[in-house]
């Protein structure tokens, strides 16, 4: 069943396919998100409750969504690399966790600031903002992992068997949060409570979640390149991509 | 590969490691003071208002669980890593993973254990209300083991690195705090009155699976960190 | 268009500080990652010559002692 | 005359060196064979891949007898033992050797008799790291007169042993290949006997 | 013998130590990350309200303190030991009290220096009244210093013992449970609004003692261990 | 010909056995002492008790030029180096090398040429714990290199090392004790160099 993936889980080969999608990815990222972004923030009717503070909207739930599909991501990778011995998988740990360390943090920040002016603090012991910190910090200890080795290719290994240790412990951390919290205090925090969406808000809103799905793909893509080159820096065919253009990069 | 063999493994595994850490008989008694000092840097540090101190309570004893946990990670598999014990290990005909089973143990023994031991002790400093006492007992039983497991699988992932505490602690304190949260919650669930037992019961599954799996795990990032 | 005036677009409403502060963050974020993204490609990319350029050094001294 | 290892076109890269590659070898019962190479040239990173410690880069290896078919069955026909001693140095030696015996499930090892064997009896009860360089190399050689395996696989045994050390340990080698034992090894220092089957491999190291 | 030899022996032994830990750039933030867990771990442990977190903010605070200094401490001398690095710095021209002075340096640099980096972040988390804030710094950057040298004193003594941190902890704790009272005395009477710089200069005046005293503490203790 | 090192009547035990007593020798300029004995017998006991790591029993030991007061100065006439080579295994070995040097206070060594010397050049980027046994052996070495102190204590230099690495080390030791140094060392390789002025002591060990 693997068979056919056999001539893609070539280095060279998909170094070259993600080269080929790399441009467009990015070209899409860059309109959508724009796109959806100048959408909310120009044309969207500010909400009647929470007045234009809203909008931060546009990109808090994009990257807070992104934030814990990229995660599972990340445990499928290793999965992978794990059971069927395919190196390229674990490399894509090193692609893949810095883009979701970052919308995480992204997410986290955003609520934050969001949450000054509705509920009147930046930080509460709430149960998705908590889980979300404990996110960010599994995906920094994954990058921490990875990179702590001086040789990428145990590195790649152990950042993959912690990346699925957590990823088991994701669903008890939300679980755990969620009714550790409801516990304590009522719900007088809950994340808030919103009148169904209008269009004129949900349309640009989705836009955004499109983009940022792009600019995930698009930022993954250009690491993954990157991390396939540091892992076969010695090959043959590296010094024929890397000395098409030695000092200036114009290759990327 | 017989049945006894296995066994005369892990008890050799187990003794080794233990003899090790209590060359005197004195040793033992470390841990168990340990844990009674960190338990009583609380009062000190909050203050002794027997209601704050009651209503932390709980969640002291288990801090204490994880800072015991930790201290003792770096023994686990450091020292075999450098004296060699470590690839004679993987070389051994037993499954890795038994031995490594067997390394949770230990691990468990010299920081879980003395933790249950004292908790009455540590309940009584705390001024922990007795309603809560057996819940406490109860999820540090079935917990620790859960801490133990996971401290091996960080440690063995971060053996070859030799690099303190701090890469380490970072790693599994996330997925240390479910556990932090379900325990302390169920003693609070005691304490109000309500029902403590589902949490206990799902610590228990979870403690469980963790036992089942860990060892797994430990012995894939021994064989890692080996080579 | 929401926004009468630029005035307005930059005041949002009164919430100007935490919108701006939200989106500032956020984009400095991406685009550091960006950056560092890069950086990390021009920075093997310099490794590598430098590495080419430390075998020849190895070369040219192992020819001199033989 | 019967074969225990067959080892085909194995090749190694460390750090991107290719250290060696195409080695072939067999080894039949009696065989001693000696790696030779200078520092770095990859003896160590030989011994370790067959055992599998080390990935390897290409290659077969081949334990007989083959009918055995798990990893954990070869690994109860080899012996290993590396640069690292895995002496622990809070332990007395006795301590030592008798953990060690139980680890690899050999029952019933008179530990006393070994100690006398390679020396170092009246000093069973010191912690081994306070015991001398070649002391403490002593007990991790004791597996060696206990080991039922028949291939032993070892790197730079010799190590810290004085003269009469190294001969006690000839000895027991000659005993081993008598057996139809076979010993892979390495050593900077020649061999003072000469075994019946002696073959020699040199590994020329990879260039920098 | 000359000023110039003595300094640089000063910083290689310190930036030697520093490499080691810091492999990459990157691991600078482990220090800091270790803390931010450590300081979250509380509210998960005792509950988010927001009442108890802030009267228990300063005490925790300093427990984290604590902690991380005792868990930095086995990598303080361990390795040294065993790879022979120790027994050449007893050996070198320069006295070993100021290499010891060195040592201690890099402890705190890894440990007590993230924690007053973040300490205004984690008043945050733990909701500490702003009138705290400027003691809990204080008391912060003059304690920490005292944690490093009696951190050191209590690896050299055990450090040929290689036993864990158990015996270690033993020894260290109570040597810091004056420094806890103190600090956490003075960030109370900040918040209550009675003078705090009392306690903040003893501290002080313990902390210059202790960094002039320890070092010979340290020497002494390494050339036992070394025998 | 100046003296180096003059040793009176020493005495050493160790867990209440006697290793060596009433062992004296006098070091001149050029010369090579070479200890030897049985594994065990006190070797290493003897040469860390010379630089005070290892508490004596009786005897006194007086290095030259005398009028130096302190024993921070005739630790820079010193220099030890024991079984432990001191070399870091997170640390490159260019960083192994520099580091070293800064501590004992000898500027401006070209860490390059070190290297190159002991035969580690292309190796220099690789954390040392990666490196053969042999070639961690060289990076302790290198302080042979530079060292300014006229008497070396060594206890097995030739440890791990091929035979050109042993040539190299004897090679270094012939400069050192043509310049006026001395050199006290075991091993229980014999020196395949031959120094003009060898003086041998044998220590028998206690009795057991
Ligand atoms: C640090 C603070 C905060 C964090 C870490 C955070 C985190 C999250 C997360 C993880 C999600 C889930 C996205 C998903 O399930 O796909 C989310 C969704 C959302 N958040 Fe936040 N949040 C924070 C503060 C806030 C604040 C203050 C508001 C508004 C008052 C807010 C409004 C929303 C909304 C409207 C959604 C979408 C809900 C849905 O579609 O189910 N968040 N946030
Ligand atoms: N884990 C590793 N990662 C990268 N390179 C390694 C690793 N282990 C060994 N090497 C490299 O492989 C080469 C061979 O090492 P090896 O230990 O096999 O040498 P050796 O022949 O045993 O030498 P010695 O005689 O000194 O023991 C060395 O140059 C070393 O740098
Ligand atoms: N710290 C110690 N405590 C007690 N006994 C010790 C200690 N160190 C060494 N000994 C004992 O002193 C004796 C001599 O040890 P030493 O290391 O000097 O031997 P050696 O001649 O160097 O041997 P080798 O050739 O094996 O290196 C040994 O029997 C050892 O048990
Ligand atoms: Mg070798
Ligand atoms: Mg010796």
């Amino acid at each position: 069943m693997w068979r056919w993936l056999h001539p893609y889980a070539k280095p060279e080969t998909v170094y070259h396919l993600l080269g080929r999608w790399l441009p467009w990815v990015t070209a899409g990222a860059v309109l959508i998100l724009g796109g959806g972004l100048v959408w909310g923030l120009l044309f969207a009717p500010a909400d009647y409750q929470q007045g234009d503070s809203y909008r931060i909207i546009f990109i808090h739930v994009p990257s807070a969504m992104f934030s814990m599909s990229i995660y599972v991501s990340l445990a499928v990778a290793a999965f992978i690399g794990r059971v069927w011995q395919l190196k390229m998988a674990d490399w894509a740990l090193a692609a893949i966790a810095p883009v979701g360390a970052v919308f995480t943090f992204i997410a986290l920040f955003t609520g934050a600031v969001w949450g000054k002016p509705m509920w009147g603090t930046w930080w509460e012991w709430d149960a998705r903002l908590t889980s979300q910190l404990i996110l960010l910090f599994l995906y920094i200890g994954v990058l921490a992992l990875y990179y702590a080795f001086s040789d990428n290719r145990t590195g790649a290994k152990a950042a993959g068997i912690l990346a699925m240790v957590g990823v088991i412990n994701i669903p008890i951390i939300r679980y755990s949060v969620e009714w550790w919290n409801t516990l304590h205090q009522g719900a007088t925090l809950t994340v808030f409570e919103r009148p169904p969406m209008a269009n004129s808000m949900l349309f640009p809103l989705l836009t955004c979640i499109l983009g940022f799905a792009l600019l995930a793909a698009a930022l993954i893509f250009q690491r993954m390149r990157t991390e396939i080159l540091r892992q076969e820096l010695r090959r043959p065919w590296v010094k024929n991509v890397l000395q098409v253009s030695p000092t200036t990069g114009e290759q990327r | 590969m017989t049945q006894p063999a296995n066994w005369s493994a892990l008890t050799a595994v187990m003794r080794r490691d233990l003899m090790v850490v209590m060359r005197r008989r004195s040793d033992i008694l470390n841990p168990l003071l340990f844990i009674l000092i960190v338990v009583s840097l609380f009062p000190l540090a909050v203050g002794p208002g027997p209601d704050i101190l009651g209503r932390i309570a709980a969640g002291v004893i288990w801090v204490a669980a994880l800072l015991s946990a930790l201290l003792g990670s770096e023994r686990l598999f450091r020292e075999d890593y450098l004296d060699g014990t470590l690839e004679q290990l993987t070389l051994q005909p037993q499954p890795l993973a038994l031995l490594a089973f067997g390394k949770i143990a230990v691990h468990w023994l010299l920081s879980g254990l003395p933790l249950v031991i004292l908790a009455p002790v540590c309940a009584l400093l705390l001024k922990l209300p007795i309603a809560g006492w057996s819940t406490l007992l109860a999820t540090l039983l079935v917990g620790t083991p859960i801490l133990s497991a996971m401290t091996a699988i960080g440690a063995a992932l971060t053996v070859s690195l030799g690099r303190g505490g701090a890469l380490l602690s970072l790693l599994l304190l996330p997925l240390f705090i479910p556990l932090l949260i379900f325990a302390s919650g169920a003693v609070e669930a005691a304490l109000v009155g309500t029902a403590a037992w589902p949490q206990v019961l799902l610590l228990a599954g979870l403690s469980l699976l963790t036992l089942l799996l860990a060892p797994f795990a430990v012995a894939a990032s021994i064989r890692v960190s080996v080579n | 268009m929401q926004f009468e005036s630029w005035q307005a677009f930059i005041e949002m409403g009164g919430y100007g500080f935490y919108v701006w502060l939200a989106f500032g963050v956020s984009f400095l974020a991406m685009g550091l990652l960006v950056v560092q993204g890069l950086r990390a490609r021009s920075k093997l990319e310099r490794e590598f010559v430098q590495e080419q350029q430390r075998q020849q050094r190895l070369a040219r001294r192992q020819q001199e002692v033989s | 005359m019967s074969t225990l290892l067959d080892v085909q076109q194995l090749a190694s890269q460390r750090a991107g060196r290719t250290l060696f590659a195409d080695l072939s070898f067999t080894l039949n019962a009696g065989d001693v064979l000696h790696i030779e190479g200078e520092n770095g040239a990859g003896k160590s990173t030989l011994l370790r891949s067959l055992v599998g410690l080390v990935e390897l880069q290409a290659g077969t290896i081949r334990f007989f007898p083959e009918q055995l078919p798990f990893a954990q069955e070869w690994r109860q026909h080899t012996l290993f033992m590396g640069h690292k001693p895995a002496v622990k140095a809070e332990l007395t030696a006795l301590e030592n050797v008798r953990l060690q015996a139980q680890l690899t499930a050999v029952a019933n090892v008179d530990a006393w008799q070994l100690l006398e064997t390679v020396g170092l009896l009246g000093l069973e009860d010191l912690p081994a790291g306070q015991l001398s360089a070649g002391q403490q190399r002593r007990i991790a050689l004791t597996r060696l007169w206990y080991s039922k395996a028949p291939l032993w696989i070892l790197d730079e045994p010799f190590t810290a042993l004085d003269t009469r050390g190294i001969d006690l340990l000839q000895q027991r080698f000659a005993e081993h290949t008598a057996q139809g034992g076979a010993i892979v090894m390495t050593s900077h220092q020649a061999l003072t006997w000469r075994p019946e089957q002696l073959k020699r491999i040199r590994i020329q190291g990879g260039e920098l």
